[in-house]
């Protein structure tokens, strides 16, 4: 027994040095060693879909930046693990990425759950930390070096649900009642808070709060209690399934209130939205991007080529406007800085990320001294015109018309919501 | 019968829904007693038992041991208080050897060192004739072995009372008559015994008294040629 | 009451760890480690009832959180350190056991496996609805920066982890070779049989249930510090129930060293095939290993290595 | 609020029936046969996959396509059980292992359906889904009323079967006692085949109707063991008539839960429901 702990190490320094040896033995005979990224990425459980599809968005990144010659004049490589979605394999992931694959460069993996358990990693490195799509993740850490992709804004919780209470404040009239409802989950909680916080400040009068939890079946028992109380606006935070299950119910229920949607996940991807059709129109949700002429950004239409060729074969998102882009954008600006600073000295990068701002395929990003987007962009977008199932129609402008923030605005709202 | 009785049984009743399976029992057993119970078949007598061995609560009446009320206590301490029973169809711990099932009661009932356990165990398979099994399983045991096993583990919790359930049903006659012959000798170590039977031969042979029950009700009492003559124990079995 | 092996080695083992934690240059051998250990930690939790007694606990995660949630709780309340919490989630969680002992056990077994999949819905439920402790949306733990006598928080833990499996193995031992155990092994074989032999079978049954839930729960104790970020759908996910089921069943259940051996090879394989195979195979691994095990060697590899070598010694 | 309640509890009911399709399968293998098929609802998934390939290749209606899949899963329950027959039920070692096994089986599934179909959601969209009909002021979802007269179909004609014929009857009585089965002249291992592929030709049409009600992934299975296995148990195992009164009040206590006082907490009054009757009655509410 005494000799159990030896017998791991001496396995695990076996694993290591295989390991290493196939790397040694993929990598071509250059001059240069590649530059390695190494992250997590959830391929399997609850959260592949998009973490499929974010890998898909960043291996076409690689290919971009090493057909263009590599960075530093060094090819880019990837080493990566699948996290499983599941949170304690992550720590595991990110020491072994750092001292037994020794990779010049990290990112994160997908969503708050998975970003979070890397950070003291991270950050007992001092590593740059490009995150994708971390809810409020550095609010706890306050980690200099870490920078997230999701336009959110600097105050995540809040922002993110901003632009639906603007537009709600703008009518006139006023609206005076609101109605929240979301799931029982991470983000859903988070957004609820901030939209908590957004109606008080809009001054709304909130007449139902409630959550619920997954998984819910059927949804008109929670739609019809929504129209007891008779709101003008009604906020809804929800992860897909239950999206789809609230869209169908709030239809079948014929529930009449003025503006409707904000957090509903799930509605930005294909496969829903292609099914619920014109059940959709109406709703007001956020999103971060769509194909409108006013997001027309510098390479954006030749990234979704590429992704959407190879998308049917990894049995992902088809369309990819919602997560892919910002997962190339990502790598693009930790990129664009490893250039710049010409070398992957880690302070430097950091340094250069913080004070610059970056050209990349979502358009121009700068950052707040937290590491969020200095100005928040989450999208609030108006489902319009839909008229039957099918994917084409939402891949042209007018489908889902941009309505917040003013800069980027393409239609208007229609209103009020009731049908 | 002036010693007090070991057991006594007092207007036991037991319900099953609207069904009555013991309606208002009275049974004595006096100390070293070999008392045989029969009876039809669905006429209380396993249920009588379990009420007695704890694995039922009577809903009415009173239970005593030694004087003790234990009516309503749980079946490991009424072991403990000293009421061994074997099963009918034998319930052996399958992935013991037959030397650790009896060392089960007597490490729970008992008091003992592993030592002292280890030397009473091989004691009791010496009396049951089972020294020669001690290390096999007891799942690769034959019918009369785990009927002799069963006996084996009862006796294993240092019982004064021994409720023997059918241990010869479906033996041969020589292997009945092997088992009447633990019992004897475990009887005459001063363990008063209650043999539920089907095989009146044996009955009718070990048994000092014969208690019989019919339709929840004891319909009579007494020695076993009293029995053989009374009517109603005739009408009992074989119908009107 | 000879001394034998197990202590001393058992000791050793420990020293060894901590030593290691010195000498060892990468940090990912504790990581992984960690996870390990507390397989081996849970295993053989799960084994002190699903093995020995024959109830099988679908809970487990939901122990598991209850020590991790202990964790957020009392470290949010009064700022305890967590070698001051680790015992008051082992009495919570061992609290809950014998509470969910008390009222399922006088069922039949398969209903006490459902009483304690509904347990764990309703337990995941109360969290996600107690906003002190962040409900569904989460709560961050930041690991200290500096611990005593250790390089950095992780070999502390591997340390913390390490112990405790010793502490967890050496109680499963203790069980499995005492008069507790044998009473414990005749409930499994014949709960009536062994009630009517005089063995306590509600007080065992209690005594297995309290236990097995409060090891559970010391080993999720440590389980924010380890991810820094805790919601309820990971805390309470599935994979601690289907692992802590699968390695017993792997290693043998019947004795104290089974988990353990079951929890280091399908522990030790997870972790690798996470940094190699990277794919939807590694889920795979899991459910085929466990059907494979439970068709093909229904006493897991101890049963194996018996049929193989003789019957051998009955314990050790 | 008169007209709320009312909703209430007719969604209730037809969340309930939709419920005790999920559940009638377990009923018969579960309750009847006292095989623990924890894999149920993963099986249900992969009838719910199955329909949506057909309703998406062939144009099938879902609940079509679930009745066409379910001989297919009559075959693989018997498949399924001649192997835990083979393994556990002879050796009589079914309770510890043969859970581990069903427990294994449901990853195995999962993981084939994500291997085939990648994890993202899929649903069905009919010209019947988004439509409801008004009986004074309730409404009716057709999405929640076919799943609902689908499954009193199925529990009906099941119920039939189990009550008129040879085989039903066969299969009653092996879950009361095998001996009396064998004097009826039936094999128990052939009658069990049987009744096990039953339970598991449900979680076809069963399947069918979960992703008639909204989007499904791989794993959603999961989520709904602890449920169907409280009606189960409600129902006073192994009662066909018992699963659907069970699922119904579970349906109804959700749905008025979700109405009146927060649907966060639906899943908690539903399992302490369960819980209080294990520890009350553990019979079940309609037990023997």
């Amino acid at each position: 027994m005494q000799c159990f702990s030896g017998t791991r190490r001496w396995a695990l320094k076996l694993a290591a040095a295989a390991f290493a040896g196939t790397l040694a033995f993929a990598a071509p005979a250059q001059a240069e060693k590649p530059i390695k990224i190494g992250f997590s990425m959830a391929l399997t459980g609850g959260l592949a879909a998009a973490g499929k599809a974010a890998l898909i968005a960043m291996e076409i990144w690689k290919d971009d930046v090493n057909a263009a010659g590599g960075l530093l004049g060094r090819q880019v490589e990837f080493v990566y693990y699948d996290d499983q979605t599941n949170p304690s394999t992550v720590p595991g992931i990110y020491t072994k990425l750092l001292t037994l694959d020794n990779v010049d460069l990290v990112v994160s993996g997908y969503a708050t759950n998975m970003i979070a358990p890397a950070m003291p990693i991270v950050m007992s490195r001092k590593m740059v930390f490009m995150s994708l799509f971390g809810l409020a993740v550095n609010e706890k850490f306050n980690y200099p070096n870490y920078f997230q992709i999701m336009p959110a804004g600097p105050n995540p919780l809040t922002d993110w649900s901003k632009g639906f209470f603007d537009i709600a404040a703008a009518q006139n009239p006023k609206p005076t009642t609101v109605a929240l409802v979301g799931a029982d989950a991470e983000f859903a909680r988070n957004a609820l808070i901030g939209a908590r916080e957004n109606a008080a400040k809009a001054g709304f009068k909130i007449v139902y709060d409630k959550t619920y939890p997954p998984p819910t079946a059927d949804f008109s028992p929670i739609v019809r209690a929504i129209q007891a109380e008779n709101p003008d606006v009604v906020f809804v935070a929800s992860y897909p399934p239950d999206s789809a299950g609230m869209v169908r119910a709030i239809n079948e229920v014929g529930l009449k209130t003025k503006l409707l949607g904000g957090g509903m996940v799930g509605l930005q991807f294909a496969a829903l939205m292609g099914k619920l059709g014109p059940s959709l129109n109406g709703i007001v949700n956020y999103d971060f991007w769509v194909p409108e002429p006013t997001l027309k950004f510098d390479g954006v239409e030749a990234f979704l080529k590429k992704y959407q060729e190879k998308a049917p074969a990894a049995g992902v998102d088809p369309l990819g406007y919602y997560l892919p882009p910002y997962a190339y954008a990502y790598l693009q600006v930790l990129g664009d800085a490893v250039k710049a600073v010409g070398s992957t000295d880690q302070q430097k990068l950091a340094d250069y990320i913080r004070s610059h701002t970056h050209k990349t395929v979502v358009g121009d990003v700068s950052f707040a001294p937290n590491g969020e987007w200095a100005t928040p962009r989450a999208l609030m977008v108006q489902f319009q015109g839909i008229n039957d199932s099918g994917l084409e129609q939402f891949t042209k402008a007018g489908a889902r018309v941009v309505l917040w923030p003013e800069q980027w605005k393409s239609g208007t709202l229609k209103y009020p919501y009731a049908q | 019968m002036n010693q007090p009785p070991v057991l006594d049984v007092v207007g036991v009743v037991k319900r099953f829904g609207g069904f009555t399976a013991l309606d208002g029992i009275n049974l004595t057993v006096a100390p070293s007693e070999r008392l045989g119970l029969i009876g039809p078949n669905g006429s209380g007598k396993t249920t009588l038992i379990s009420c007695i061995s704890g694995s039922l609560i009577a809903d009415d009446g009173q239970v005593r041991f030694q004087g003790q009320d234990i009516t309503k206590l749980t079946p490991h301490r009424r072991t403990g208080l000293g009421i061994g029973r074997s099963f009918q169809i034998p319930r052996p711990f399958g992935s013991m050897t037959v030397a650790e099932n009896v060392a089960i009661p007597l490490e729970y009932v008992g008091q003992g060192s592993r030592k002292e356990i280890a030397s009473e165990a091989r004691d009791i398979l010496g009396l049951m004739r089972l020294d020669h099994l001690a290390d096999t399983d007891a799942r690769a045991l034959n019918q009369i072995e785990l009927r002799k096993l069963e006996l084996a583990r009862a006796m294993a919790c240092h019982p004064k009372l021994l409720i023997s359930d059918e241990a010869m049903a479906g033996l041969s006659g020589n292997e009945v008559d092997e088992i009447l012959e633990i019992l004897l000798a475990v009887n005459q170590r001063g363990v008063a015994i209650i043999m539920i039977e089907h095989i009146m031969r044996a009955v009718m042979g070990f048994s000092e008294r014969i208690v019989v029950l019919d339709a929840g009700k004891k319909i009579a009492d007494g020695a076993p040629e009293e029995i053989m003559r009374n009517p109603d124990v005739e009408r009992a079995y074989l119908g009107e | 009451m000879r001394i034998g092996w197990f202590y001393p080695i058992a000791l050793l083992l420990v020293l060894g760890g901590a030593f290691a934690t010195k000498h060892v240059d990468s940090n990912f051998v504790f990581y992984a480690g960690y996870v390990v250990l507390q397989f081996i930690v849970l295993a053989t939790a799960w084994n002190i009832l699903g093995g020995f007694t024959g109830y099988v606990n679908f809970g487990t995660a939901a122990f598991f959180a209850v020590g991790a949630y202990t964790t957020i709780a009392l470290n949010k309340a009064l700022g305890l350190p967590l070698l001051a919490i680790m015992p008051i989630a082992g009495i919570i969680a061992g609290l809950i056991g014998l509470a969910a002992g008390y009222f399922t056990l006088r069922l039949k077994g398969v209903f006490f496996s459902i009483a304690t999949l509904a347990l764990a819905v309703v337990l995941e439920t109360a969290v996600a609805n107690w906003g002190y402790v962040g409900g569904a949306s989460g709560s961050y733990v930041i690991p200290p920066a500096e611990v005593p006598f250790f390089d950095n928080y992780i070999e502390g833990l591997f340390s913390l982890m390490l112990l405790l499996a010793v502490v967890a193995v050496g109680i499963a031992r203790y069980i499995a070779l005492s008069k507790i155990g044998r009473g414990f092994a005749a409930i499994r074989d014949d709960e009536v049989a062994a009630e009517c032999m005089g063995v306590p079978t509600l007080r065992l049954k209690l005594i297995a249930t309290t236990l097995s839930g409060a090891l559970m729960g010391i080993a999720g104790a440590p389980y924010p510090f380890y991810v820094t970020y805790v919601e309820p759908t990971s805390a309470f996910s599935l994979t601690y129930a289907v692992n802590s089921i699968a390695m017993p069943l792997i290693g043998g259940t019947t004795t104290w060293f089974g988990p353990v051996i079951g929890a280091v090879l399908l522990g030790s394989l997870q972790q690798w095939a996470t940094v190699t195979i990277s794919s939807e195979l590694n889920l795979l691994i899991v459910g085929v290993t466990l059907v494979a095990f439970v068709v093909l060697a229904p006493q897991g590899l101890v049963g194996l290595a018996r049929k193989l070598f003789g019957r051998g010694g009955r314990t050790p | 609020m008169l007209d709320l309640f009312l909703n209430a509890i007719a969604a209730g009911i037809l969340l309930g029936g939709f419920y005790a399709a999920m559940t009638v399968g377990l009923t018969i293998s579960f309750g009847q046969l006292d095989i623990v098929n924890i894999a149920h609802p993963a099986f249900i998934v992969l009838g719910s996959f199955c329909t949506f390939v057909l309703h998406e290749h062939a144009g099938l209606d879902p609940l079509l396509a679930g009745v066409l899949l379910a001989p297919a899963f009559f075959c693989i329950g018997i498949g399924v059980y001649s192997v835990y027959y083979g393994s556990f039920e002879r050796r009589g070692d079914e309770s510890l292992r043969g859970l581990a096994f069903f427990f294994g089986i449901m990853f195995i599934l999962e993981v084939l359906l994500i291997m085939t179909f990648g994890v993202d959601y899929r649903l069905v969209e009919t010209s019947y889904i988004g439509e409801s009909i008004k009986i004074g002021v309730i409404g009716l979802p057709f999405r929640m009323l076919v799943p609902f007269l689908a499954a009193l179909a199925m529990a009906g004609g099941i119920y039939l079967y189990l009550s008129k014929t040879f085989t039903g009857r066969a299969i009653l009585a092996v879950a009361q006692d095998r001996l009396a089965l064998q004097l009826m002249g039936a094999d128990p291992v052939r009658t069990k085949q049987i009744a096990f592929g039953i339970g598991l030709g449900t979680a076809a049409v069963a399947g069918s109707l979960l992703i008639m009600l909204g989007p499904v992934e791989p794993s959603v299975g999961r989520l709904y063991i602890g449920r169907i296995f409280a009606i189960v148990v409600l129902g006073g195992m192994g009662s066909i008539g018992g699963t659907i009164v069970a699922a119904i009040i579970l349906g109804v206590v959700e749905s008025m839960v979700a109405t009146f006082y927060g649907p966060s907490w639906s899943p908690a009054v539903a399992f302490g429901f369960l819980l209080m009757t294990l520890a009350i009655r553990p019979s079940g509410l309609f037990g023997r």
